[in-house]
Formats: C-alpha cells, structure tokens, sequence
C-alpha cells in the first residue's frame, strides 16, 4: 500500500515495474548468496570475516609503506571519513533514515578525545577512543530516539538542524570546550614498538603522520569488521526488513521505534570514534570542522560508492578525499593560479556529484553489481532460449 | 653555514655558493606555502592577501628573487575548514615540501596545524591572525611567529585611550564570539573595566544583530568598541540606523574597519538613507599598516606600483597591502637567514635581528628568544570619508601588564625598489 | 473481540462489532469495501486503536496492543496487497516472519559469535521449509519486486507462516490469483486449520463459502450477520448489501442489460 | 520595552526572509518531491545577475524582473537537464544531484563574479520609522519585504487550490504515471514546479540582499533556516512555511537577545524548537492527516 | 470475424461503425531487460465491443496494457487507434485521443482527495460541468460521502472504484481496464461490469478489459482473448469460450 510518507528508502526503486534497477537490493548481497557462493570461503561468518580482516591489514601495512607521507596523511583522513560513513551506511542504506547530521555526532566523539588528551597524563589512546565511542553513542541514542518517529524530509531536516546546532555548543561553553578556537590536541607519541615494527617491515621511519596513519587504519578495519557482521546477520536483515515495508516488518513482531533506534546508535557509535580518530589527525576539535559540509559529505560518500555496501561507503570516502586535491593540482598544472584552481575544485567536485547520479544511480559498488547480475540474467535467457530452440 | 655574513647585498649573490640547504631550498628557488580560504563563507576579503603576496613576491623574483633564489609561492585553499587546513598543510610539507609556512590564515584553522609544523620542525611565519597563540609562548612552538598586532595589546591601547580621552563615556563592546572579541575584551578592560555598561557578543553567520544593538542601546551606550570583522561593522552601521541608535561615539577595531570596504559596502544602500560612508564618518579605529586611502604614503605608491606590475586582476586593497607587507616581511627574515637558508636558520634569524626590521609597519616587531610576538603599536585614527586621518600617534606595548609607551622611531620609507635589504643574522 | 468502534475524522469505519474465533476454526469476514473488514484486522494488529471495545486473546484482555507484540502472542497477518520487503530476497523475507523465533542477540552478532550463525542456520531452515510448504523454494533467492503477483502472495503468506502462529489473519489473500491458484490456497487454508485458527477477509465468495467455518458480514461498519456460509448466504441482507442479486458473477452483463430501472 | 518591540521586530523581517526560502523549498517539493539544496546556490546566482545590471546603470525593479525570469529559466532548465534523469529514482539520489548543483553553482558564480563582498541596494529606506520619539526596527524595507512575501504566499495557495494548473502540477508531483495517463502533462509541470520555485527562491535571494552584502555563499545558512522553516511548518503548506518561518525568526531573535550570549545559541535553539515541535508532530505543524498504514 | 452477443444499441459516442476495429494491435513485443512479455501479439478491439484479455499471472496482459498506452515501449510492433498510427504517441496524449486507460493496482493519486482525483481525471477536457462528478458519485456513493478525505485513507475497494469513475470523467472511445474487479464486492463487481455493459451498448463505448477473473469477464464481454507467456492463444467469442470447458480447463482454470 502506498503510503504518502515512506522513508528514505533506499529499495524506493524495488517494485513490481523495475526490480532491476533497486540499489540497495543490488548492494547488499543477500545472506545465503554468501552461503551457496565460492565454497573456498569458510562457513562460518566470523572465519570468513577475519579472514578478510586479515588481508585487509597485510594491505594497509604495504599499501601505508609503499606510499609516501603525504599520502600517509591523506589515509588517515580516509580512515575517519570512512568509519563515519561505514556507520551511516547501516543508518542509511540498510534502515532508511537520511541523517544530514553525522557530522555532529563526530564532533561529539573528537570533542570528547580532545578532552581526554588534554589531561596532563592522559589515559591510554584505546581506552580514550572507547570513551568517545560511548559518548557518541549516548547522544546518538537520544537523537535516534527523537528521530525513530520521523520521515524522509522531516528527518532530513531534524538532522540538519542537529548537524548546524550542536557544534554551536563548543561555543556557548567556550571556557570547556575552547569556542570557536577549538580544543587543541596533542597527538600521542607513537609507542616504541609500533617504531620497531615499522623499522622492522619497511625500514622507513616511523613519524607522527605515519601513527596516526596506522591509528586511522586499525579503527577502521575493526569497525568494518564489526559493521559487516552486523550486516550480514540478523540485525542487518531486520534493519532492511524495517526500511522495505515498515508495517510488514511490525506485524512480524519487529518493534519498528527500538531497531531504528539501534541503528542510530550502532551508527553513532561509528560517527563518535570517526571524531576520535579525526580529532587525533586534524589535532583540533573546533567547531568549524563539523560544519554541514562535513555532514552532507559523507552522505555523499554514501550514495555514490552504493548505498548500503561498506565497501562503497569506503570508496566514496576515497573519493572525497583524493578528487579535491588532485582537481586543484590539475587546475595548477593547466595554469590556473592558486585562486582559480581552488575554485575549480569545488566545480568540478559538484559536477561529479551530478553525472555520477545521473550515469550510476546506484553508484559505483551498485553499478558494477548490477552490471553483473545483468549480465548473468542475460547469458541465462539466452541459455534457455537455445535449449528451448533446439 | 656561509661565511661572510656582511658580503655586498643579499640580492647579488656575492661570496657563496647556493646549495640546496635544506628541504624546499634548492639552488635557484624557494618553496613557500600558505593556506588560505579561496573558497566558501570567509573567501571573501580574506581570499585577497594571497594574491597581494603572490604580486610582491613577483615583484621581489623580477628583481632577481632573494639571494638569487626565486621565491615558488603555492597557497592552497581551506575554505575556512581546520579540517581542510590539515589536509592541505600535509599537502604543502609533505607532498610540496615547502620550506615554511607563510601567513597561513585564521585562528581555528591554523591552531590545526600548529603542533604539526612545530613538531615537524616547519617554520611557521607570520600567521595572518592576532590571536596569541602565535608569539606567547615559543618555547612549546618554536617554529610559529605572529605577526600583526595582537588583538590583546590592541584593547589595551583603546582602552587606555578612552580611559584618557573619554573618561565619562558609557562604553558598550561589540564583540565577534571567540578569541578575537575575547582578547580584545580582555586588554579594554584592562583600561575602563568601570566604563563598560554592556558587552554583547555576535556569532559569525548569524546575520541578524539586531538583538544585540538592541542591547547596547537599551543598556545607554553611547560609546560602542566593535572587535568584529568588516562585514558586521558595515551591518552593525545598518542596525543601528534602524533602530536610530546614535551613540556619540563607534570605535572599530583594526580588523573591522577597511573603511574602503565598509564603505563601498555601505554606499548604496538605498535611496538616500545611506549615500556614502558617512555613516562611518568620524568613527575611530587602530591602524598598524598604511591603507590604500593614502595615496601620498610612499609605502602605498611602492604597492600600487608593484600590484599593477603584477597584471591580476581588481585594484589595490586593504588586504592586498596586508599581503604584500607580510611578503616584506617574509623576504626580510629570507635575507637575515643568510644566502643558504636553512629552517633553524631562519627561525634564529628572525629571534636576532627580526626586532630592528623596518617596514611599512608601524611599529616594531617583538621577536626575540622569548616571544615570537608580531608588530607591538597602533595608532588611533578618525576615518573621514574613505580614508582616515591620525588622532593619537603610534603606542608600542606588549600583553599581560607590559605599559603602554609612545613609539619614538620614525616612520620607515620603502627602500630603492620596494625590496628589503636585510644583512644575514647568521652565521 | 467485543464493541469494537473505531471512527476516522467524521466517518465512523467501525461500530460495535464483536466477533469471535474459535481455536481451529476458519472464521470469514466479508462485506462491501469499505465495510471495515481491514479497519477491524488493523485493531486485532494494534495499529489502529479503537475507541471503544474490548480484545481478548486466549482469555486475557490486550490492552494498549502494539503491532510488534503480536508475533509473540502468536497472531500473524498478511496485508491487503502484498507487502514484501523489496530490498530482501525470498528466502530472508521469510526468515523475517520467523523474527520471534530468533535467539541470538546483538553481541553475537556485532561478534559474528557461532552461536549467531547457528541460530541464522535455524531461521534459515525454518524458512525453507514454509517455502518448500508453500511450492515456492524454487524462488528462494530472487528478489520479489521481479517475481509473478501469485509467487509473491505466496511468499506473504509463507513469511506468515514461518512464526507458527496459532491466529492467521489473511486479508484478501485471493485477490489477484487465478481461479485454479484459488482453489489450491483454499485447500492450503483448510489444511492450515488443524494447526491454527484462521480470520479470512475475501471477496471470492466460492472460496469464502468453501473453507470458512463461520462467517461475520460487515456493512458500513455494522455487522448484518453471522453464522455458517450457508445461513450468511441465506441471509437477505447480505444479499441486498454485498453479493447482489442472486449469483450475479455469472451474468453480470445479463444483469445489466435487463435492469434498466438502476441507474447505474 | 523600546528593546523587547525590536527584538520582535527584527524577528518577524527575518522570519520573513526564511519564509521566502521555505515557500520555493516547499514548492519544489510539492512539485517534484525533492528537498532542492541548491535553491539558495540557484538564488545567489540570480542575485549576482540582477547586481550586474544595477552596476550597468539599470533599475532596481528591471534588475529585479530579469532576475526573477533568469531563475525561471534556470529552473526550468536544471529540472529538463539535470533533475529529469534521476526522478523517480532513490530519493537520495535527487538529494546528492541538488547538494552537487549547490556546489558546482557556488562555485561558478565565485569563478564568474569574484568571491568579494557587494552591497546590493534596496529600493526603499533602511531607516527605522519613528514612533513619537521612538525608532522603531520597522524599516520600508522591511515592509517591501513582508509585503512581497506575503503576496508571494498568496498567489501560490491562490494556484495550488483554485487553478487547473496547481491541480495538474500536484497531480504530477504524487502520481506521474497515473497523470500521465490521465493526460496531464506532467513533463511540463515539473518543469514549471521548479521554474515557478526557482522564481520565488530568487525573489527570497533578492529580498534578502537588499540592504546587505552578497558573495558567493551569502545564502548559506538561509538553507538552513529556511529548511528549518519549511520542516516546521510541515513541507506539504505554504501557509506553514510562513508560520514556520515566523515562529523560527522571532525565536531565534528572542534567544539572541534575551538569553546570556544568545547569538551563540541561535543555531541550538534552532535544533531545539525543531525537535520539540516534531516529537508532537512528526509531520510538521501544518501537517496533513496522519497516512493510513494497512 | 465475429459477431458481437446481443449489442444493438447506436453507439453514438464513437464516430467508428461497430463491429470494425478500434483499437488495432499488430505484432507488438515488449520487454523488460532480458525478460520478454510480449511476443508478437496481434489483435483487434472492436468499437462497441467490450474485448477481454484473459490469461494466467504473468501472461503479460498488464504489459500489453501499458504498451498500448506508451508507457512501455515497444521493440516491435504496431498500435492503431482508429487507423491512426498511435504507437509512438506521448503517454499524455492518449487521453484527448480517446483512451483511457485505468492501471492495474488502484491507480489513485494518494495525497490528493477523491474530488481532486477525479477533477484530475477531466483536467484535460478543460472546464467540465459539476453533474458529471455527480453522476460518479451517483455510480459510487461510497466514495461520495468521502469526495474531501485523502485518497490513501480509503480502502482497497474504494479506490477501485475511485479510478474507474475517473476514467469514465474522461469520456473515453475506448477504455483499457486493468484487472478491475480486484478486490471488489462481488455487487460492485457486478455493477461495474453492468455499467460497462451499458456504456457499450448505449453510448458506443468500446473496452478493452483485461482480468484474471475469466468468468465474470467472459459473461460480460463480446470477445474473449487468451494470452499465454506474451503470445495470443486463442481468439474467440466470449460466448464460445464460455461454452468449450477443454478450453476454460487449459487457459482460464475453471
Ligand atoms: N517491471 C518489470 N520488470 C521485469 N519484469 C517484469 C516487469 N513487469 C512485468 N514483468 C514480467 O513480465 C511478464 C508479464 O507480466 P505482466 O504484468 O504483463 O503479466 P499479467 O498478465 O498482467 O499478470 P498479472 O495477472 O499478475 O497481473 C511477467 O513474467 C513479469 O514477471
Ligand atoms: N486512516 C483512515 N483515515 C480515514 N478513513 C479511514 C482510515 N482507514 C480506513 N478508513 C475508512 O474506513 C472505512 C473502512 O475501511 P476498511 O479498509 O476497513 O474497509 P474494507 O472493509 O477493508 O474494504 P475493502 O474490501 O475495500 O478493502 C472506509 O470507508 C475507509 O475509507
Ligand atoms: C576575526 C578573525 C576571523 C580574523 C582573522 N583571524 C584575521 O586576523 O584575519
Ligand atoms: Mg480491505
Ligand atoms: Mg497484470
């Protein structure tokens, strides 16, 4: 039944007329798909994550040593831009609900590292980190309380106001918080082992950038290990089942309020240790690095690496960190002053927006799945139109 | 490192030989990097001094650049976004490899990159902000130098100056919410903490004043001290004249008050109601550079020979200046590093003799072993149409409780060719 | 359930209506459209709320029932149209109906703990076999936006199913099916008797009047009759408000032709 | 008391200024259901046109008409062009397309007319009336505002209940296929939701600017606040819009001048009135009925 | 090639003779990516005829439906209305050509009222009298005593009904009906299908009537198709159909 208010739905496109072309169907592979599938892969869910745990670190570690400081840096951005938009894919594409607002939810994790790392001896970074997770966490709990009753744009719009509304508190309790100045922080010293590991695989040296770096990659490879699993087990598919058809999923027994809370959490959770790891890179938490921008930003790292696929959350992070500064070095490189060069990122940045929503609706993880199972549907009718033919 | 220290100019290259002395120097050029917002809600203005900077910097490489070295000049664009200034600062030390940081913008976005350039051992000059953080404490960033006027001494010499000038007036404070109203606050109070009847405070973005006018009005005010940017000096002029708020007296801190731009702002508002600057006229404000209304300023005429031999486009502006005196500067503490620079070199340098370099500033520079501390004095002046005119002289002091004193130096002329010609102070 | 009113606005959708469903009966609920038949299953689901009346289930009054409570009190509905979950494959929507056999909670899952896996394995199963049930395993693995409007109401049905409930509410669960489907869901339905009571809204009358036990008649949200198919079809004014003259689905047009007088 | 009048007043101007933003958003979204992010980037841009001309020597009010009809055309053109291809698709699509139109328009303009700030004149005084002795924040500006806002909101409600157009365009908005099939022709009257939006966020650009400054980003946080406004007033109502916008302008200006450095809780306050009015009403405070569910 | 059962009413609305071919569908083929619906499917709708196209689920009546309306396209084939070529038409102007079709699954515009629903429906026609309206809510009082709620409040069987007497607002020649005896009281069922009858008989309506429900579909129409996986099967009167149970068992499953 159609009602008028359906919520942000990433499966809006999944009806009866055009099933081909539902993107989060498309980007969420479906549990048993991973069950029938290769068979070189363990049965068991956590086997199989940890092996891509595994691989995933062997990769961090040679791709952060192969590559040069800058590019260092540019990773540890990736990271938190990715954790973020990791937990915002569970909210988004697996749930539902839009949120214009997860960069304050960031904010509310970097501001609380900032804090912690401004003690004279301050604890240890995980346990500081942990902290900012639960921070988080509580705040997105409330906000996910308040929201759990909205819709589409009326969440948008609660979001947005929580996005532009709550940095403004750093302000107000400037003697805390450091108003618009920020809370400086200190980024903890590499521990001497990670400078014998890193002397020990690559013989570079192991600099500040180069810890953050690694910081940046464990969070999140420990988040997308943990983000997959949820999303490949039941709560994944709870979640999906409450953004498809919300009355369904409540006449299965699904209490629609407490599961839209728990993604808002379990994405707050992801937002609030993205800031940790933000405030550690940036080594600030002012409020105007959690402007809207940021926000909208990873909403569209979202969308356009494929909604509801943590692999396209993390693309379309890389996406957002690599294409601004490579449009500003080509705008250089075709002789435009700095000026117009910096101007011309943001164009260009826009115009991508635009021809990728327009040529790849179901964005890059989503399109080259749909591609795929195009083409399978297509070498299967023309199977069984030879078999019936001969 | 080179011997001969007080060999000929620094501009011929005369007993050494260039080498590539440390990281973004090489034999014919020097790499500086700047990050400023292009783009975005602080662009405007503000995106300016770099081009004021790039035409000096021309200017200085036409003539044979700086030791023989030509100055490569790369700022990139933070749209105001500390998160930004990260990045693109990775980018410019990393990836660039520049040799320092040069004027690189704005309080919160620059407090970014702070522990990073110190940490990293990058000289960071000349912060285009008055914040303290820059000069008061060099031992925790020995690396980072301020450069114009703190916005704490510069309260101080205003409320000194009402104190002196005003002792009746009931004094309200506009004040921009962050460090900048605040420090301001902090040295006017130091002065006239009695005279102050109201404090109110704006945040940046939120268009509408009116309360706050609103305030300063009911509370009597009839002296009002702004520590805002221009665009809210131009909308505090506005609101008041809505509401027909007539103090006796505005007072616009420095950074607030380019009356050209306020001006040309608030000159065609509407049909009468606001014709040209008057509304401005009369108010006070700080000066610690010359601005483009004085034309017959020689340091002015040198600017605006260099800014159209330059070729960029638009005229000459207050933030032009502000550049191409920071890029003076720059090319100043250049030649104090010697004819092979290195990053230790330059940061010695300027603690040496930066305190004795002349300029189109007004008054000396703090810089020393203990503060890093940019230009101490303003003057106080009356704006009068476009420009301004002089009603107390240059007033030298420091933050915390240093006194107030009269400068006594003179006025510094440009030299031959608008180009310093600093000895090196190391050796 | 006994006094059900429910009002929207100004309309009254529902008035004092009281029905009950005896364990292992089939209990069918006609009417014109409109009558209030999916008003009256909305209240049995708690998602509308009446403003007057009483459910009890099993001999304990539910108050302030929520529609996520009922899977728990064993009660399970299909809705009027299909309602699957586009973005899910067959086989999950189904393993969604099972939700209140679920054991594992959210740290085994966020730990992808065994115990989460082994208890996906038993939804899984469960699952399979209601599709197997239902003849449609064979879809298991497509997406039901791309699968036939019958497939799909049997997928409905089966995610029904799947939570072994022991109330059945089907809303118009023939609409859409062909005569020959309808016949097989009207053996599915009797079949389903021994294991639950089953609440029946249809329009089909031979279906209606094939698997139903008892039968309540809605009109305007009044009820105008109850009793076995044979007395409801018997009764005048169920006649004159829902079936029409006589058996007028096998000549309708004769009907019209000859009724000159009914402006219609 | 002379305080508390202009508080009030200089909310009510302001809140009328979100009105106008909230009116074009809640036309494009009753038009294409779409939350339009780049209506104030779209505005800007017609803004920076209507100065051009005023800086050529002509009129205030020709500036103004070639400026309303260069958004009608920029309306028209960004729903033909760059919004057609992703209707009907994800909502989140449209949304991403507006946030990089947003951009790319800012951008351009920036490239095209400079990043400083310009005045842009009002054609009437910026002075307060005087009330016996008193000034009040009540300028002829401020009127030429509320009055155009006003007649704007009219002739919309006026259009969407009384003619076939509103009729057909609000057809084509819920239902394409089904207008389609009942002949309307819902192409164009998408194209005419957003040229029409573009039109009255244009005018809401122009308003604003008179008697301030514009740059590139000058319409930045009315997306928010105007947002904000049309969300409040319940996305669907152009009467809500105003009051939305109302409501949200006296606010804020009550906490900025009321409240001890209030200015710094504006944006709070907005995030506070908001979620307070949608807890107890999640569709806003003109909301139509609740849906039917099953 | 057939006669029509028992029509001798003028049909005064169509401008067609009855009996010849208003609606002509030559060869047309349709598809959905790979999946095929249509395949080369011919056939005719006579004017002052009501035409039913019968066949299993996913037979492709809804798809040749929407083809014929333009609003999926066609790989292959021909439609003509009146002789007139109509295959590449603008959905939107199928209307002011005559057609109406009423979409399978309660085309209602939810967010709109009833009477705004139904003023939709005649937008085309500029001004249109009141009375027509009320000739509709004389035809469904149900949604008559709901003509100022939402459209999404009412029932399944009311919005049927809803999007029937807006296709008749339209003053169609020739009607495509998708399913519409879905979800409806076997009285109204009756009455729409009467209703049918007599717009056809008095007014020179023709239909061309698609529905799963072979057997009241069959005892009202003059002609009877029978579509199987995209392709026509059988052509015959609805009275033939009606009477031949080899048939009725193989296709229609009665
Ligand atoms: N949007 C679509 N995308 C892909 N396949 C589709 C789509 N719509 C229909 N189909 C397929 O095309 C075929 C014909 O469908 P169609 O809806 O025309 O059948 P129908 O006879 O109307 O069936 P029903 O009686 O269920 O309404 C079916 O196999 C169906 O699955
Ligand atoms: N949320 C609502 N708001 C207003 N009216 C409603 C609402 N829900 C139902 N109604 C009205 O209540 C009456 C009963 O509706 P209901 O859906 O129960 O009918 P029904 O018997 O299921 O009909 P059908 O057989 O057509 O499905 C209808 O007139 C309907 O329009
Ligand atoms: C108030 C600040 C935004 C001003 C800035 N720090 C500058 O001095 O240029
Ligand atoms: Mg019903
Ligand atoms: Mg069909």
């Amino acid at each position: 039944m159609s009602a008028p208010n359906t919520p942000v739905s990433a499966a809006g496109a999944a009806t009866e007329e055009a099933p081909l072309t539902a993107t989060a169907a498309a980007n969420v592979p479906s549990t048993q798909a991973t069950e029938s599938g290769r068979s070189f892969l363990p049965a068991s869910t956590l086997l199989r994550h940890l092996v891509t745990v595994l691989l995933a670190i062997v990769g961090s570690v040679i791709l952060l040593e192969i590559t040069d400081p800058f590019t260092n840096s540019q990773l540890a951005q990736l990271s938190y831009y990715a954790i973020a938009a990791g937990g915002l894919t569970v909210l988004t594409g697996l749930n539902g609900q839009i949120s214009l607002g997860h960069g304050a939810l960031m904010a509310v994790g970097a501001y609380t590292t900032a804090l912690f790392l401004q003690a004279d001896e301050p604890v240890a970074l995980p346990l500081i980190l942990l902290v900012s997770v639960l921070t988080a966490t509580v705040v997105g709990a409330l906000v996910g309380v308040a929201a759990a009753r909205l819709h589409g744009p009326y969440l948008a719009g609660a979001t947005l106001a929580l996005a532009v509304g709550l940095p403004g508190l750093a302000i107000y309790f400037h003697d805390t918080l450091g108003g618009e100045q920020g809370l400086r922080v200190r980024a903890p010293q590499p521990p001497d082992l990670f400078k014998e590991f890193i002397g020990w695989v690559s013989g570079n040296s192991a600099t500040g950038t180069k810890w953050l770096a690694y910081v940046g990659a464990i969070c999140l490879i420990l988040t997308y290990f943990l983000l997959a699993n949820l999303v490949r087990s039941r709560i994944g598919r709870t979640w999906r089942a409450v953004r498809d058809q919300e009355v369904a999923a409540e006449l299965a027994g699904i209490n629609l309020g407490a599961w839209r809370v728990l993604a808002f959490t379990v994405s707050a959770a992801a937002a609030g240790l993205a800031g940790g790891v933000l405030a550690l890179v940036i080594r600030l938490a002012a409020p105007s690095g959690f402007t809207l921008v940021l926000s909208l930003s990873l909403l569209t790292a979202i969308v356009l690496g494929g909604l509801g696929s943590l692999l396209g959350a993390l693309l379309g992070s890389a996406l957002l960190v690599f294409l601004p500064p490579f449009v500003t070095d080509l705008g250089a490189d075709l002789g435009l002053d700095n000026t117009e060069a910096a101007q011309l990122a943001p164009f260009v940045y826009g115009v991508v927006l635009i021809v990728a929503m327009i040529f790849a609706p179901a964005g890059f993880v989503g399109t080259v799945r749909l591609r795929w199972l195009t083409y399978r549907a297509k070498q299967r009718a023309a199977a069984a139109r030879s078999s019936s033919g001969g | 490192a080179c011997g001969g220290g007080n060999n000929d100019d620094g501009g011929g290259g005369g007993g050494g030989e260039n080498e590539a002395s440390d990281i973004g120097v090489t034999e014919d050029s020097i790499k500086l990097g700047a990050h400023y917002p292009l783009t975005g809600v602080a662009a405007p203005g503000y995106s300016e001094i770099p081009t004021g900077v790039q035409a000096y910097f021309d200017w200085v490489n036409e003539n044979g650049g700086v030791n023989g070295r030509q100055i490569e000049y790369i700022y990139r664009d933070d749209a105001y976004n500390p998160t930004n200034t990260t990045q693109v600062v990775n980018q410019l030390v990393l990836e660039d490899e520049v040799f320092a940081i040069v004027g690189g913008l704005g309080t919160p976005t620059h407090s970014a990159v702070l522990d990073f350039l110190n940490s990293e051992g990058v000289p960071d000059l000349f912060v285009s902000s008055g914040s303290l953080l820059w000069g008061e404490d060099p031992e925790t960033n020995p690396y980072t130098f301020g450069w114009q006027t703190d916005y704490e001494s510069e309260g101080k010499i205003i409320g000194e100056y009402i104190a002196e000038e005003f002792p009746d007036a009931k004094v309200g404070l506009f004040l921009q919410d962050d460090d900048f109203g605040e420090d301001g606050e902090a040295g006017i109070r130091e002065y006239i903490d009695d005279q102050i009847v109201a404090a109110v405070r704006y945040t940046p973005g939120n268009t509408n004043v009116a309360p706050q006018i609103s305030e300063l009005q009911a509370a009597g005010a009839d002296f009002v001290v702004g520590f805002n940017v221009p665009s809210y000096t131009a909308l505090s002029q506005l609101t008041a004249l809505q509401l027909g708020y007539q103090p006796e007296q505005w007072f616009y801190s420095n950074v607030g008050s380019d009356p050209a731009l306020v001006g040309s702002l608030l000159a065609r508002f509407s049909q009468g109601a606001v014709s040209d600057a008057s509304l401005l006229d009369g108010a006070l404000t700080t000066g610690y550079l010359p601005t483009v209304d004085q034309t017959d300023n020689p340091w002015i005429q040198q600017f605006q020979e260099i800014w159209e031999a330059s070729g960029q486009e638009g005229e000459l502006t207050n933030y032009r200046v502000y550049g191409m005196s920071q890029a003076y500067t720059t090319v100043q503490a250049l030649q104090a590093a010697g004819q092979n620079p290195t990053r230790d070199g330059i940061v010695e340098a300027i603690e040496t003799a930066g305190a004795d370099w002349e300029g189109p500033v007004f008054a000396p520079y703090r810089y020393s072993a203990d503060s890093h501390m940019g230009t101490s004095g303003m003057s106080i002046e009356r704006i009068v149409g476009n420009g301004s005119e002089e009603v107390q002289p240059v007033r030298v002091t420091d933050i915390g409780n240093a006194k107030i004193e009269e400068f006594d130096g003179e006025p510094a002329s440009p030299p031959q060719n608008g180009i310093p010609d600093e000895e090196s102070a190391v050796d | 359930m006994s006094g059900i009113s429910v009002a929207f606005g100004g309309v009254a959708a529902l008035s004092d209506v009281s029905l009950t469903v005896e364990p292992g009966q089939v209990h069918g609920l006609i009417g014109p459209n409109g009558a209030g038949k999916t008003t009256l299953f909305n209240v049995a689901c708690g998602l509308v709320r009446p403003s007057a009346g009483r459910i009890t289930w099993r001999g304990e009054e539910l108050r302030r029932l929520k529609p996520s409570q009922l899977s728990t009190l064993g009660i399970a509905r299909t809705l009027q149209g299909v309602g699957l979950f586009g973005g899910l494959s067959v086989l999950e929507n189904v393993m969604v109906g099972a939700h209140r056999h679920a054991r594992a909670g959210f740290v085994s899952a966020l730990l992808a703990l065994p115990t989460a896996d082994k208890d996906d394995k038993v939804l899984r199963e469960r699952a399979h076999q209601a599709l197997v049930e239902l003849g449609a395993e064979s879809y298991a693995d497509r997406y039901p936006g791309s699968l036939p409007y019958p497939v799909q109401k049997r997928v409905a049905l089966a995610r029904a199913l799947v939570a072994d409930p022991d109330l059945l509410l089907l809303d118009e669960p023939a609409s859409g099916l062909a005569e020959d489907e309808m016949h097989e869901l009207g053996e599915l339905i009797r079949a389903l008797s021994s294991r639950m009571s089953v609440l029946l809204v249809e329009h089909h009358m031979d279906l209606v009047m094939k698997v139903c036990d008892r039968i309540t008649v809605l009109d305007s949200g009044e009820q105008i009759a109850a009793g076995t198919p044979a007395e409801v079809q018997a009764d005048p004014k169920v006649t004159e408000a829902y079936l029409g003259d006589e058996v007028v689905e096998t000549d309708a047009a004769e009907l019209a032709r000859t009724d000159g007088g009914r402006h219609v | 008391m002379q305080q508390f009048i202009n508080i009030t007043l200089s909310g009510l101007v302001e809140g009328m200024i979100y009105a106008a933003f909230a009116l074009a958003l809640v036309l494009i979204w009753r038009s294409t259901r779409i939350v339009n992010f780049a209506q104030g980037a779209m505005a800007a841009a017609t803004a920076f046109i209507a100065l051009a001309l005023i800086d050529a020597g002509q009129s205030y009010w020709v500036a103004l008409i070639v400026a309303l009809v260069s958004g009608f055309v920029l309306g028209a053109i960004v729903e033909r062009v760059i919004i057609r291809p992703v209707e009907g698709g994800p909502e989140l699509n449209a949304v991403i397309v507006t946030l990089g139109l947003f951009v790319a328009i800012q951008a351009l303009i920036a490239i095209v007319f400079g990043s400083a700030f310009q005045s842009f004149p009002t054609p009437f005084g910026v002075r307060g009336f005087e009330v016996g002795d008193t000034t009040i924040a009540l300028t002829p500006t401020s009127l030429y505002i509320i009055g155009s806002v006003l007649i704007t909101m009219a002739l919309l409600v006026a259009l969407f209940r009384f003619t076939r157009v509103g009729l057909a365009m609000r057809a084509s908005a819920f239902g394409q296929e089904v207008a389609r099939l009942l002949g309307v022709r819902v192409g164009r009257m998408l194209t005419l939701g957003w040229a029409l939006a573009a039109v009255v966020g244009s005018l809401s650009g122009l308003l604003i600017a008179g008697g301030e400054f514009i740059y590139p980003a000058y319409m930045d946080s009315l997306i928010v606040f105007g947002f904000v406004a049309a969300v409040l007033g319940g996305l669907d109502s152009p009467v809500g819009a105003i009051v939305g916008g109302l409501l949200l302008g006296l606010a804020l200006s009550y906490v900025s001048g009321y409240l001890p450095r209030g200015s710094a809780l504006v944006n709070v306050a907005a995030l506070v009135i908001l979620m307070v009015v949608l807890l107890v009403r999640p569709g806003g405070l003109f909301a139509s009925s609740v849906a039917r569910r099953a | 090639m057939s006669e029509p059962h028992g029509s001798t009413a003028v049909s005064a609305g169509s401008g067609t003779a009855p009996g010849t071919a208003l609606l002509q569908v030559q060869g047309l083929t349709s598809a959905y990516g790979p999946v095929r619906a249509l395949d080369g499917v011919t056939l005719d709708a006579e004017a002052g005829r009501i035409t039913a196209v019968l066949g299993a689920n996913g037979a492709g009546k809804t798809t040749l439906l929407r083809t014929i309306s333009g609003l999926v396209r066609p790989q292959a084939g021909k439609v003509l209305l009146d002789g007139e070529d109509i295959t590449r038409s603008a959905v939107e102007a199928m209307v002011s050509k005559g057609m109406a079709h009423v979409p399978e699954g309660r085309g209602v515009i939810a967010e709109l009222t009833v009477d705004e629903n139904l003023r939709v429906g005649s937008l085309f026609r500029g001004k249109v009298g009141k009375d027509e309206y009320d000739r509709v809510y004389d035809i469904f009082p149900r949604i008559a005593e709901r003509r100022n709620n939402a459209a999404h409040t009412l029932s399944g069987g009311e919005r049927q009904m809803l999007v029937i007497g807006r296709a008749l607002l339209a003053q169609p020649r020739i009607l495509l009906l998708d399913e519409p005896s879905l979800g409806l009281a076997p009285r109204i069922v009756a009455q729409i299908f009467g209703l049918l009858r007599q717009l056809v008989d008095r007014e020179g309506l023709s239909v061309l009537l698609v529905e799963q429900n072979a057997r009241s579909a069959l005892s009202v129409a003059d002609v009877g198709i029978v579509l199987n996986l995209g392709k026509v099967v059988v052509t015959d009167q609805a009275r033939t159909l009606m009477a031949d149970e080899g048939l009725r068992h193989a296709y229609l499953g009665f």
